[in-house]
């Protein structure tokens, strides 16, 4: 098998997968459709991770090549084609790693539902798009892969369609993606204006010649073709992956099954954004506006949706806000030029959070999908399995020396501290307050769901017990790279230049350049790592979250009435919301309503239309009348009309 | 000295008169036939003035034409009359009106 | 050649005040008498532009016929005079300003265009007179036209008849094409009826 | 020219005239029951007319005068007589079923329309004033006669009164006229006159008295605004038979007398009268298809669609160009078959004695006869002037017509009143396939009623798909 | 240059119209019969436009399969018929179209011949319209399609669909007028109707100005652009599935194609001096359209507003030529402009008329048309959920199906005309997603709603066929509309040639 049909295969057998599942779904029945599917993201799980292996380990020539030729017109070639570089080849590994686990894990999950088959068509669905995503080759392919995995989450959000709240958090999610997609596609309306081609390389190539251009839009102000290029797709990413203010429809994603959260809306789709930036490195390269905007949003949504996770009862909430937090880390390594860091990040993040969403999965199927926290505690004896791989989780979030958590996020504090662009300082800032956060509710999780007193009822309770094989076996295999993954490879992702080959950074502004001169080996610096106040600021949270949460539970309400205004503001989630619901949605409607009914109905239709028939109707009955039916005054009008012609034609003309 | 325009000034009076009759009368259907042959009456006395000044024998025989055609357009018009006479009882120009709009 | 322009002057006089009586006069008997009237003057005065045959045709055949046709009809339908006050339409000002209106526009075109120029003078008569002359013309140059004013005529007749002659049942009158078609057997019946009895 | 050879040339009048008679005597001597006899004979009086007309008949570009130049025989007259007879044809046929109904199935309606058809052929080839005043007359006098024909309606002699009034008014008028034109150029004669205004008479202000005065009458008779008010009246008023004969064979008539009085007559004014007419086609288009949108009566709906559309026919006849005069006369000629299938529907909805006048009528008319709904729904787009039906390729011609002659403004103003005329039309069609029947009894007329009908339907679109060989004729008559 | 010697494109045409008359003749109780003929006919002139495209040429931006005989000798006005990449997709795309509408009209049981016959003689009038090279021939399709459309809507229609057939007729017949007038005014000057002579006939600026606008207010009636399109909702609304789809699918179509086909190359300067116009309209169009839609209740007119909406964007790629040279000073970009309308205009074929179906089937079933008659469909007919969720989504432009496609060229282009048109034509990625979601949300997802949807029952054979079709077609053209593109190329860049070089003399 040569590579091109072995990278055709990775794509397509999701595809073939989903389209058996969801369209024979009652002729294969369950076991049919999970198997089918299964088989399917496994054998491209298998070849993605051969690829992998030869990106990584042989060298690889990067290839860049045509699929077919989707529309070619006005001397633009629009294609489908792939792109299989280290970046390409890490992502396709990771993401058909984790939905290679989470179908299993759905197994077990989704066991009686009754749209069992269907979920799982929608899950291949996505792994499809997901990788067309991460293959793509120029824009057109990207912008596909893009929607469709919005299209699929939209589906899978509204999975349960008859819970109104999952109906709602679907279009909700899919309507914010669409108001980033608007950014996005006049990025690349922009790119193609400028650039003259779609195609990744042809635009890098084209790149640097731009620099200097410029775009008027409001009359007199003028942009970088560079800056607003890269703002624009990077709106589309701020939708995508959740930053503020796009970042709304993540929590209510959480409507969703487990395996999605886990799958979707904490691994794979919501970093497409992060992994979308780093792809066009070169061009941010070439705007530091650009690049400090990110910074600033990275920092903003890094520290304040971490807050708001501090507050949240529902478990998977929280995990939700965790992932804001931890999606905004890695945008901020993206502002600080650290792209590779990023997608480190990305790559552990997505093991971990994974794990973590998986665990709570279990916890939710073990107390029959309730999922308030209040209402647990004292798990980690009925479920040992989940607690401890929770555990795993829960240490590799908050960045415990080994971990993979840990490598990533210290070296994106380190990336920030190093960074000079406007805003750095604040993102500094941000970026450590953030560890104590994390810390914090990461642990107040753990403490609520496994120790302290059951605060779950009887009868719940005594159903509860540790989750199938199918749900452990995943969370122990997400367990493993959890823990080594960075230890692993953090040496050779980040400073061996593996992703060299499709990440580009201007030298001058390099972070790793300055923290390789320091960098003595994953191990040396994991040791390090517990000098650093990086370290010791999440030990306080840790500190905190125990005190309160394991030895006086009470404490918490008292602290929540202390500080009510805030308690409360952090409760709302800052307003956004409420802003969007009222103002956005509202306002919308609100316009629609008066543009269908005064500008439409009454206006154009009622008096312009009906309005001049009407008056016809009048001026026809009006006339009517004087047909009066005496013989004089006919003879009379025309007598009149003789005189008149007369009068006119013959008098006045002389 | 008459001239030409002395009969043609004639002729219009009368015209005028005819058509005045017709639409200034409100009450008898008779007057507005009579008005009528003065309509023709005038354009008569217009036609032989014409053709005694244009020497030219066209304009009499055309009179003569237009006093066969009067003749005959006043037999139907009576009958016509006549007609609406024993159906409506009146010939008061006034009841007739009921065709309108 | 004063004379001529007496003859003039009164009689165009007479005929102008005698059609304004025509279409003012309340009661249509006076009417049709003074359409007489303005007939004759009129005739006078067509005497006097050499149309002799006309005029008198006009006398004869319109006064003795028609104006006879239309007397005959006024008194036919006996319309109450009462209702036939001969009133006039309410916009009478307005009605009279328009006719005058007219007139004027054609005095203009007679006056001013240099028709009183063309004055009236007596010239060498004719060969034959205006009857023969007309005669000759109607034969000849006017066949076409003689002939379809023949069917004039005769529309009028049918028309006249179809719109007024009714069968009336009392009256007896002969169905020819029902003589044609008639069966012997029609012509006698032959009842049976018995003998009257004797005394009673 | 011989005597005979001119006899020949008036041959299809004489026939005609003749038959006439013929028929007039013919039918004192037929019982009522026998009376189909008249109606066979009428038939092949027009079937025998039409033969030698078209034996004869003139070749495009030709034109022979005789009698004196008081006749004319030219391609123009003959097409126009040709037509005549085919209407006339139909609306015998037509009428029959009615007359019969309503009880006037008398031999006087037949030699009567005998007689207006002989006015119309002798204005069509009139060549001098008098003969086209004594064609109209016969034309008139006859049709005053036939509204008044049925004796016991009171409606029926109101029309015919007032239609003889106004009418005596207007040929009043357009005899004034002819007098002045006479006084100015002091000849009867057509060709003449012409010849007069080419010799630099143009200027004499009796001509332009006179040709007021003529249009005025033109106009009266076509029915032009504000010279229309006869119409609705007169077309509401006559018994449906006669509305169907006077609502399509005089308009041939008329058109002639227009085309002979304007274009050979007055052709050297032209600008004058085209500035006249184009006020009355501006009047006649807008109140003609404003007030038939009120009219619940359709015979009075169809006279101001007639009102609309003689203001449409105006604009061939204004540009005063051949191609003008050739769109009018294709416009006339398809007006007369368009008018004829309408009253020949109503005609049909109104059985045994009960005129059926009023659109409510037409209710439901597909479900009772499709076929006869689906006729009148032909009728009515092609009198609306939707394409690929006739009425259509009439309607572009004269506004082609009229822009070329520098009337831009009129013909945006045609097709805009078109547009208001088009609803009244779709409503007969809506209350023909959209409304349920008020009696849903079918409808029954005899055989060679629905047979005449079919083409006269079916003419609306074959006419329209292949217009091409009535447009070429219609050309050639003013080649 | 006809690739065959037999007249194709008079087949496509009088096939379904002959057909439609046979069929008025038969007998009310063989209504059977007529529809397997009517299916038979139109699936025929499907066939036949399938031919037309293997033999189409797609090298040249010539007229292709041309048959030319003299119709009218007096004018010369010739019966003259051809097709370029322009209007060949039309063509079968109305062929297509009348299939589906055949079958989907199977249930109907009142005046089934009639029903039937005028749907194929639409479709043929339709083509003609199409294939018509002689703008007189163009003109008389053109208005003839209002006849049969008339009765469908009046006989066949809702509650209310008197008013909506009368308002349609008139409001349709009172635009194409003006173009009437601007058509012999032209051929007055010109002294032809030939339309690839008056192509090339100079004009003045003046002159080309006044024509436009005459064949704008006629193109603009039919897109229908604002604000000449109140006519559209109500006409959908009362109109019977079958007329809808038509509707949507082809007749809106005709405005479009006589804007490439008669504006812009026969008055290329007056487009240039007024396309302002037509953008802003087009404009107007995408958002003020797009928000209305978000406010209505009635499935139908939702679907008719989005229609609107979504022609705005054909509209919007016909005229951004001259503003892309005026802001770029080349060319590029405009071909992508015009070919994104014109896929734009196929592919809204497929989705407004499958969406329109969608709705049928609900209707067929309820009787109401009203989003709020339902709620949780997806519950009881999921197979038909699944149907329609795509076509909603294709119609919120979703990539991989057909919506992408015009819109996503469209918007390309417009960025190079001007960022404001690139970023209020973008905003339909939000209003299109929000007004189709918001009613796949109401109508289709949620508890069941009431009693009527707890009965309803999954699609039928005749229904599953109609929408397969559909949703193969979109998915096909939204993933690889390479073909279609390929036949248009030519022709388009012929166009802009055309357009781009001034005619006055």
């Amino acid at each position: 098998m040569d590579i091109k049909t072995i990278l055709l295969l990775i794509p397509l057998l999701p595809l073939i997968g989903s389209a058996v599942a969801g369209l024979l779904r009652n002729q294969i029945g369950r076991a049919g459709a999970h198997w089918v599917t299964i088989l399917a993201v496994a054998g491209s799980f298998a070849l993605s991770a051969w690829v992998a292996l030869q990106v990584f380990t042989t060298d690889w020539q990067v290839l860049n090549y045509t699929v077919y030729r989707w529309a070619v017109l006005d001397g633009i070639t629009l294609e489908v084609g792939f792109l299989v570089d280290s970046l390409t080849a890490l992502m396709m590994a990771v993401v058909t790693f984790v939905s290679f686990m989470v179908h299993v894990y759905t197994i077990g999950y989704m066991r009686d539902d009754p749209g069992y088959q269907r979920f799982f068509a929608y899950i291949n669905l996505f792994t499809f798009a997901m990788l067309m995503l991460v293959m793509a080759n120029n824009f057109l392919q990207l912008f596909f892969g893009w929607e469709g995995v919005g299209l699929v989450s939209y589906l899978l959000i509204g999975f349960w369609f008859r819970k109104e709240s999952a109906i709602r958090a679907n279009l909700k999610a899919f309507l914010v993606n669409r108001a980033g997609d608007f950014g996005l596609i006049l990025g690349v309306a922009a790119v193609l204006m400028y650039a003259g081609s779609l195609d990744y390389y042809e635009v890098f190539a084209a790149a640097p010649g731009l620099a200097g251009e410029t775009i008027e839009i409001f009359g007199g102000v003028e942009w970088s073709v560079m800056t607003f290029i890269c703002i624009g797709l990077f709106i589309g990413a701020m939708a995508k992956s959740a930053q503020v203010p796009l970042h709304v429809w993540l929590p209510d994603s959480m409507e969703g099954p487990t395996p999605i959260s886990a799958l979707i809306h904490a691994a794979t789709m919501v970093t497409a954004g992060i992994f979308m930036v780093a792809r066009m490195s070169p061009l941010y390269e070439l705007s530091t506006t650009a690049l400090s905007f990110i910074l600033v949003i990275g920092a903003i949504t890094a520290l304040f949706m971490g807050l708001v996770g501090i507050v949240q009862n529902d478990i998977k909430r929280v995990i939700a806000y965790s992932t804001l937090s931890q999606l905004g880390y890695m945008t901020v390594a993206l502002g600080a030029s650290a792209y590779s860091v990023a997608i480190f990040h990305l790559m552990t993040h997505a093991f971990f959070k994974a794990l973590l969403f998986l665990a709570a999965g279990s916890v939710i199927i073990a107390l029959h999908h309730k999922q308030d926290m209040r209402e647990m505690g004292g798990l980690g004896r009925i479920m040992p399995i989940t607690a401890v791989t929770a555990w795993i989780g829960s240490l590799a979030l908050i960045g415990f020396p080994f971990t993979a958590g840990f490598f990533s996020k210290d070296l994106i504090i380190e990336s920030v501290k190093l960074s000079d662009l406007p805003g750095a300082g604040f993102a500094t800032f941000a970026v450590y307050a953030g560890v104590v956060v994390t810390a914090l509710y990461t642990f107040r999780l753990l403490y609520l769901t496994f120790h302290g007193k059951p605060r779950t009822d009887e009868k719940t309770l005594s159903h509860a017990q540790e989750s199938p094989w199918v749900v452990t076996l995943p969370l122990i295999l997400l367990a493993i790279p959890s823990l080594v993954i960075g230890w692993m490879t953090v040496e050779p992702l980040l400073f061996g230049g593996a992703l060299s080959d499709s990440i580009r950074v201007a030298a001058e502004h390099d972070p790793l350049v300055h923290i390789g001169e320091h960098f003595h080996g994953a191990t040396a610096f994991a040791l390090h790592g517990f000098m650093t106040p990086v370290f010791w600021l999440a030990m306080t949270g840790v500190a905190i979250a125990t005190f309160i949460y394991l030895f006086r539970p009470q404490l918490a309400d008292t602290i929540k009435g202390r500080v009510h205004w805030a308690w409360s503001i952090l409760d709302h989630k800052y307003g956004f919301d409420e802003l969007y619901q009222k103002y956005i949605a509202g306002g919308g409607l609100g316009l629609a309503g008066f543009l269908a009914n005064r500008g439409d109905r009454t206006l154009i239709d009622g008096w312009l239309v009906h309005g001049s028939a009407r008056l016809v109707g009048a001026v026809s009955l009006r006339l009517r009348t004087v047909q009066t039916g005496f013989l004089y005054h006919y003879a009379f009008a025309m007598i009149i009309g003789l005189v008149t012609l007369v009068f006119a034609f013959v008098i006045l003309r002389g | 000295m008459l001239t030409l325009a002395h009969f043609l000034t004639l002729g219009a009076v009368i015209f005028s008169i005819g058509v005045a009759g017709i639409f200034l009368n409100r009450k008898n259907i008779i007057i507005l036939l009579m008005s009528i042959e003065l309509l023709l009456l005038a354009v008569n006395i217009n036609f032989i003035a014409f053709s005694r000044f244009l020497d030219n024998m066209d304009g009499q025989v055309f009179v003569f034409f237009i006093l066969t055609v009067a003749a005959a357009e006043a037999a139907i018009g009576l009958a016509i009359l006549v007609v609406l006479f024993r159906n409506r009882q009146t010939i008061n120009v006034e009841d007739i009106e009921e065709l309108k709009g | 050649m004063p004379i001529i322009e007496t003859i003039f002057y009164l009689f165009s006089g007479v005929l102008t005040l005698a059609a304004l009586g025509v279409v003012t006069s309340r009661n249509p008997v006076y009417s049709v008498l003074l359409l007489v009237l303005s007939f004759f003057s009129a005739a006078c005065i067509w005497l006097l532009l050499e149309a002799e045959f006309l005029a008198i045709v006009l006398v004869l055949v319109y006064v003795g016929a028609v104006m006879v046709l239309f007397l005959f009809v006024v008194m036919m339908l006996d319309v109450n005079l009462e209702k036939l006050k001969a009133g006039f339409a309410s916009y009478l000002p307005v009605g009279v300003l328009v006719a005058l209106a007219m007139a004027a526009q054609l005095f203009i075109l007679i006056w001013s265009r240099g028709m009183d120029t063309l004055v009236l003078q007596n010239h060498p008569a004719p060969d034959g007179s205006n009857t023969q002359l007309l005669g000759e013309w109607l034969f000849t140059e006017f066949l076409y036209p003689f002939e379809i004013a023949g069917f004039i005529l005769l529309v009028a007749i049918v028309s006249a008849i179809a719109l007024t002659h009714r069968k009336r049942p009392e009256t007896r009158y002969q169905d020819p094409s029902r003589q044609v078609r008639i069966q012997p057997g029609e012509r006698v019946r032959i009842i049976q009826m018995d003998a009257e009895k004797e005394g009673n | 020219m011989s005597g005979l050879a001119e006899l020949q040339l008036a041959l299809p009048e004489i026939f005609v005239a003749a038959m006439a008679c013929v028929v007039l005597v013919a039918d004192l001597f037929v019982t009522e029951e026998r009376r189909g006899l008249t109606h066979t004979l009428a038939l092949l009086t027009l079937l025998f007319a039409g033969i030698i007309t078209l034996r004869m008949m003139m070749p495009a570009g030709e034109s022979m005068l005789a009698f004196s130049d008081t006749f004319v025989r030219d391609r123009f007259g003959d097409i126009i007589k040709l037509f005549a007879y085919l209407v006339l044809i139909a609306v015998f046929v037509y009428a029959k079923f009615f007359l019969r109904a309503a009880g006037l199935f008398k031999g006087e309606f037949y030699s009567l329309s005998l007689f207006a058809l002989l006015g119309v052929m002798i204005m069509a080839s009139a060549g001098s004033l008098l003969t086209v005043y004594l064609g109209l007359e016969l034309l008139a006098l006859s049709s005053y006669a036939l509204v008044a024909l049925n004796r016991d309606s009171a409606a029926g002699s109101e029309a015919g009164m007032k239609f003889f009034i106004l009418g005596s008014l207007a040929s009043g008028i357009l005899l004034y006229g002819m007098s002045l034109v006479y006084g100015a150029t002091g000849t009867l004669a057509l060709g003449e006159i012409s010849a007069a205004l080419a010799g630099g008479l143009g200027d004499n202000p009796l001509l332009a008295f006179g040709l007021a005065f003529l249009v005025v009458g033109i106009g009266f008779k076509l029915g032009a605004v504000p010279f229309h008010m006869w119409l609705p009246d007169v077309y509401q008023g006559a018994p449906a038979a006669v509305t169907l004969l006077i609502s399509s064979l005089p308009k041939l008539g008329y058109l002639s007398l227009a085309i002979r009085i304007l274009a050979d007559g007055m052709g050297g004014l032209h600008a004058d009268w085209q500035a006249m007419l184009a006020v009355l086609a501006a009047l006649s288009m807008i109140l003609g298809n404003v007030v038939a949108i009120a009219q619940s009566n359709i015979k009075r709906m169809l006279a101001y669609s007639t009102i609309a559309h003689v203001g449409y026919l105006l604009l061939g006849i204004l540009a005063g160009t051949a191609a003008g005069y050739a769109a009018a006369t294709f416009y006339t000629i398809v007006y007369t078959m368009m008018s004829a299938g309408a009253f020949a529907v109503l005609i049909a909805l109104s059985g045994d004695g009960i005129e059926a006048e009023n659109l409510e009528d037409f209710k439901g008319l597909s479900r009772r006869n499709p076929w006869y709904a689906l006729m009148m729904l032909m009728i009515m787009f092609s009198l609306a002037g939707i394409p690929v039906f006739v009425g259509f390729f009439a309607k572009w011609q004269v506004i082609a017509a009229a822009i070329q002659a520098g009337h831009l403004g009129l013909g945006v103003l045609a097709v805009v009143t078109a547009v208001i005329g088009a609803f009244y039309y779709l409503r007969v069609v809506k209350l023909m396939y959209f409304d349920e029947p008020d009696n849903p009894e079918p409808v029954i007329v005899p055989t060679d009623f629905r047979a005449v009908l079919s083409v006269n339907g079916l003419a609306m679109l074959g006419l329209g798909i292949f217009s091409g060989g009535l447009i070429g004729l219609c050309v050639s008559a003013f080649a | 240059m006809s690739a065959f010697n037999w007249p194709v494109l008079s087949l496509i045409v009088w096939l379904p119209i002959f057909a439609g008359a046979a069929i008025l003749f038969f007998p009310a109780a063989r209504a059977g019969t007529a529809k397997t003929v009517a299916l038979l006919a139109s699936a025929a002139a499907l066939v036949l436009t399938a031919v037309a495209i293997a033999g189409f040429d797609t090298t040249t931006a010539a007229m292709q399969f041309q048959e030319r005989t003299l119709w009218i000798g007096a004018f010369d006005i010739y019966y003259h018929l051809g097709v370029d990449g322009l209007s060949l997709p039309l063509i079968a795309l109305t062929a297509l179209m009348t299939v589906l509408v055949v079958i989907a009209g199977w249930r109907i049981s009142d005046r089934v011949n009639q029903y039937m016959a005028a749907f194929l003689v639409l479709s043929g009038l339709m083509s003609g319209m199409f294939a018509a090279l002689d703008a007189m021939l163009f003109y008389v399709f053109f208005e003839a399609m209002l006849v049969p459309m008339f009765l469908i809507i009046g006989i066949w229609g809702g509650p209310n669909r008197i008013m909506a057939t009368i308002k349609f007729f008139l409001f349709t017949f009172f635009g194409s007028v003006f173009m009437l007038v601007g058509l012999i005014w032209l051929y007055l000057e010109s002294g032809t109707f030939s339309v690839l002579e008056l192509h090339d006939f100079p004009l003045s600026l003046t002159a080309q100005i006044w024509l436009f606008l005459g064949f704008l207010i006629a193109f603009a009636v039919k897109v229908p652009m604002w604000p000449v399109h109140t006519w559209l909702p109500d006409a959908h609304v009362e109109a019977p599935t079958g007329g809808s789809v038509v509707l949507a699918a082809v007749m809106l179509k005709i405005g479009g194609y006589g804007l490439v086909r008669f504006s812009l190359p026969i008055a290329p300067d007056g487009a240039a001096a007024l396309d302002w116009l037509v953008i802003g309209l087009s404009l107007i169009a995408i958002v003020y359209i797009g928000f209305v839609a978000l406010a209505q209740q009635d499935m139908k007119k939702l679907i008719a507003y989005s229609s609107i909406s979504h022609m705005g964007f054909a509209t919007l790629g016909m005229f951004l030529t001259f503003a892309i040279v005026r802001n770029t000073g080349s060319i590029d970009g405009a071909v992508l402009g015009i070919t994104g309308a014109m896929v734009q205009m196929i592919s809204h074929g497929f989705i407004s008329g499958a969406m329109f179906l969608a709705v049928g089937v609900l209707y067929d079933r309820v009787h109401s048309r009203e989003i709020s008659a339902y709620g949780g469909v997806a519950n009881t007919m999921p197979w038909f959920a699944t149907f329609a969720v795509l076509f909603f989504m294709a119609n919120s432009g979703l990539p991989g199906t057909s919506g992408f496609v015009g819109e996503f060229m469209v918007i390309l282009a417009a960025f190079k005309a001007d960022f404001w048109f690139a970023f209020f034509a973008a905003m339909t990625l939000i209003l299109g997603a929000s007004y189709s979601l918001w009613l796949v949300k109401r109508v289709f997802y949620g508890e069941v709603a009431n009693d009527n949807v707890a009965g309803l029952s999954d699609l039928g054979t005749r229904e599953w066929i109609v929408l397969t079709v559909l949703a193969l077609l979109t998915l096909g053209l939204g993933l690889w509309p390479f073909p279609l593109i390929e036949i248009m190329e030519p022709s388009v860049a012929n166009l802009v040639d055309h357009i781009t070089t001034t005619k006055i003399n």
